[in-house]
């Protein structure tokens, strides 16, 4: 039992580790897209870790904790999915540093193929 | 000015109810009608784990009533206000992924609200609880989904006839010999389990009904007013 | 605890007041209401706070006898919870008599009406 | 006392997010700091030991009236632009 709840406080600790890292690039990141990807990729694998960690340390919490982490799963990158496509589409500016736009260059190939027909 | 005339307003209302404040010493106990209503006899017969349940469904049953009718009166002027116009608006086409997630999603969260006022009784949260989580899952379909068409009459019979029954149960308490909104019309059953607290799960289910459809409602003519015209 | 609370409450009622009486624009009005409103909810559950009591769920057995001293004050609790839901619908409701005014002088401003006033 | 500290730390920030409600000049931002004072607002009402009272709050003073807001403020801007000018990757087709 003990040594279940090590390893549980260890899961639990280095989510929120992960969790600090994501705020602190939340203030590092120069655009909006950036910042999405920090804050969406980083806070769903802390957030999973951290209830992975509460399972071992509760195991008669699973059934409860499995399904929040489903939602987390379900929930957090098709919020982050939608908010990054429409902030393309509002047109907001990237970062100068950007070097490759692939949806722009999709789009005009789709433009292209579709003329073609 | 016009500034310190507002200054003077907010000093003015501070002081009268500073003495109210100061006076607070954090309260150390429940109010005589609160000890009534957590007294052993009272929750035996009321027999519901959730005493803000009970508050709400049978003792003080009528304000429910009231607040009801309150939000009916809103979405019936809201709709007043509103009129419908035609949506000519091109609208950019949502992605596949938020398509697919929100057909997902929907079920589970309207599932989520059902289960939340079918256990008001039980675990915390009731039927306006309920009703919140169902008109936030209508959310996520108007923005997944915008050229849908919804049908109006569903939302609006739904909402009639879960109204229609609320009363109707609370009427038949009254003819029972029992009292306006008492639950025990129906056996009350062992404490702590799902069929126990009489008539308050059946009531609390149709005040979800009600909440969630009429915010539903509400929702629907703030969206059909988006028109580009 | 129900000292920080309530003071918070007080001075967030205060705010929306002030929001209320001095910003020129419709929108930024209701927003003082709803602050008012969310003020005067914590204030309401602050004073049905008791010290060392827990929620009024009765899901355990030694809750059961002498439940009046265990448990924070429920009726206060439940006048809130009703509170909400009309806060919901009245806010509703003045943005949809905001958007209306709107549609006829084309201008948010508080200014710009008029009509009543001589 | 660690309760205490916490509260104290939500109550300055939900005075801070009022500020930001009436004083900030998008209404976007004020409209989304009046979405955090009522998620504040659900956390210490859950301190306060009342979970009902938590769960209508998170739903509706963070949910349902930020979302009805946001239609009100489309709208209006809808209203002051009369119609809006196309952008070139609107119109490409999905298929």
């Amino acid at each position: 039992m003990e040594i279940l709840e090590l390893i549980g406080a260890i899961t639990t600790l280095t989510g929120s580790l992960i969790l600090l890292v994501a705020s602190i690039g939340l203030l590092r990141m120069p655009d909006v897209y950036n910042r999405l990807q920090v804050g969406t990729k980083a806070t769903t694998l802390g957030t999973i870790l951290s209830l992975l960690g509460i399972i071992l340390i509760m195991p008669g919490w699973w059934g409860k904790l499995v399904l929040l982490i489903f939602f987390v799963m379900m929930t957090s990158p098709v919020s982050s999915h939608v908010l990054a496509r429409a902030s393309y589409f509002i047109k907001i500016p990237f970062t100068d540093k950007t070097v490759v736009d692939k949806l722009k260059v999709s789009a005009k190939a789709r433009k292209v193929e579709y003329e073609k027909k | 000015m016009k500034k310190l005339l507002v200054l003077f307003i907010l000093a003015a209302f501070v002081s009268v109810l500073y003495p109210l404040y100061s006076s607070f010493h954090g309260s150390t106990g429940l109010t005589e009608v609160s000890q009534f209503y957590a007294s052993k006899e009272n929750i035996e017969k009321v027999n519901s784990q959730n005493l803000v349940t009970a508050v709400v469904v049978t003792y003080r049953g009528l304000d429910t009533l009231g607040e009801v009718t309150i939000l009916f009166l809103t979405a019936a002027i809201i709709a007043f206000f509103l009129k419908k116009e035609s949506d000519k608006r091109t609208l950019r086409k949502n992605s596949e992924i938020f398509k697919t997630a929100a057909k997902l999603l929907i079920p589970i969260i309207t599932m989520l609200g059902i289960y939340i006022f079918i256990n008001g009784h039980l675990t915390p949260g009731g039927g306006f609880q309920g009703g919140a989580v169902i008109a936030s899952a209508v959310i996520l379909m108007f923005l997944a989904f915008p050229n849908m068409e919804f049908s109006h009459k569903f939302f609006e019979s739904l909402e009639s006839v879960s109204g229609l029954v609320y009363v109707g149960l609370a009427a038949f308490g009254a003819i029972l010999g029992l009292g306006f909104l008492d639950n025990a019309i129906l056996p009350l059953g062992k404490f702590g389990e799902l069929f126990s607290a009489g008539a308050i799960p059946v009531i609390y289910s149709f005040v979800g009904l009600k909440v969630g459809a009429e915010l539903s409602n509400i929702l629907h003519k703030f969206k059909s007013v988006q028109a580009d015209n | 605890m129900e000292y920080i609370t309530i003071t918070t409450g007080f001075l967030i009622i205060l705010a929306g007041l002030w929001a209320i009486m001095t910003r020129k624009n419709l929108i930024r009005i209701i927003i003082g209401f709803s602050l008012f409103d969310t003020g005067i909810h914590i204030v309401m559950v602050s004073m049905a706070f008791v010290k060392g009591g827990v929620a009024p769920i009765l899901d355990k057995k030694e809750l059961l006898t002498d439940t009046a001293h265990k448990i924070v004050d429920p009726v206060p609790q439940a006048l809130v919870l009703t509170a909400i839901v009309i806060g919901l619908g009245v806010t509703a409701l003045m943005l949809a008599y905001a958007m209306r005014l709107h549609q006829e002088k084309k201008s948010l401003d508080i200014e710009s009406f008029k009509d009543l006033k001589w | 006392m660690e309760f205490k500290i916490i509260t104290t730390l939500l109550g300055i920030l939900m005075l801070a997010m009022s500020f930001i409600a009436i004083y900030h000049k998008k209404m976007i931002v004020a409209v989304i700091a009046t979405g955090a004072v009522g998620l504040f607002a659900s956390i210490m009402y859950l301190f306060l030991a009342a979970p009902d009272v938590a769960m209508t709050e998170a739903a509706i003073g963070s949910g349902l009236s930020t979302i009805i807001f946001f239609y009100v403020l489309n709208r209006i801007r809808q209203n002051d632009k009369e119609g809006r000018e196309s952008d070139e990757i609107d119109e490409i087709p999905n298929k």
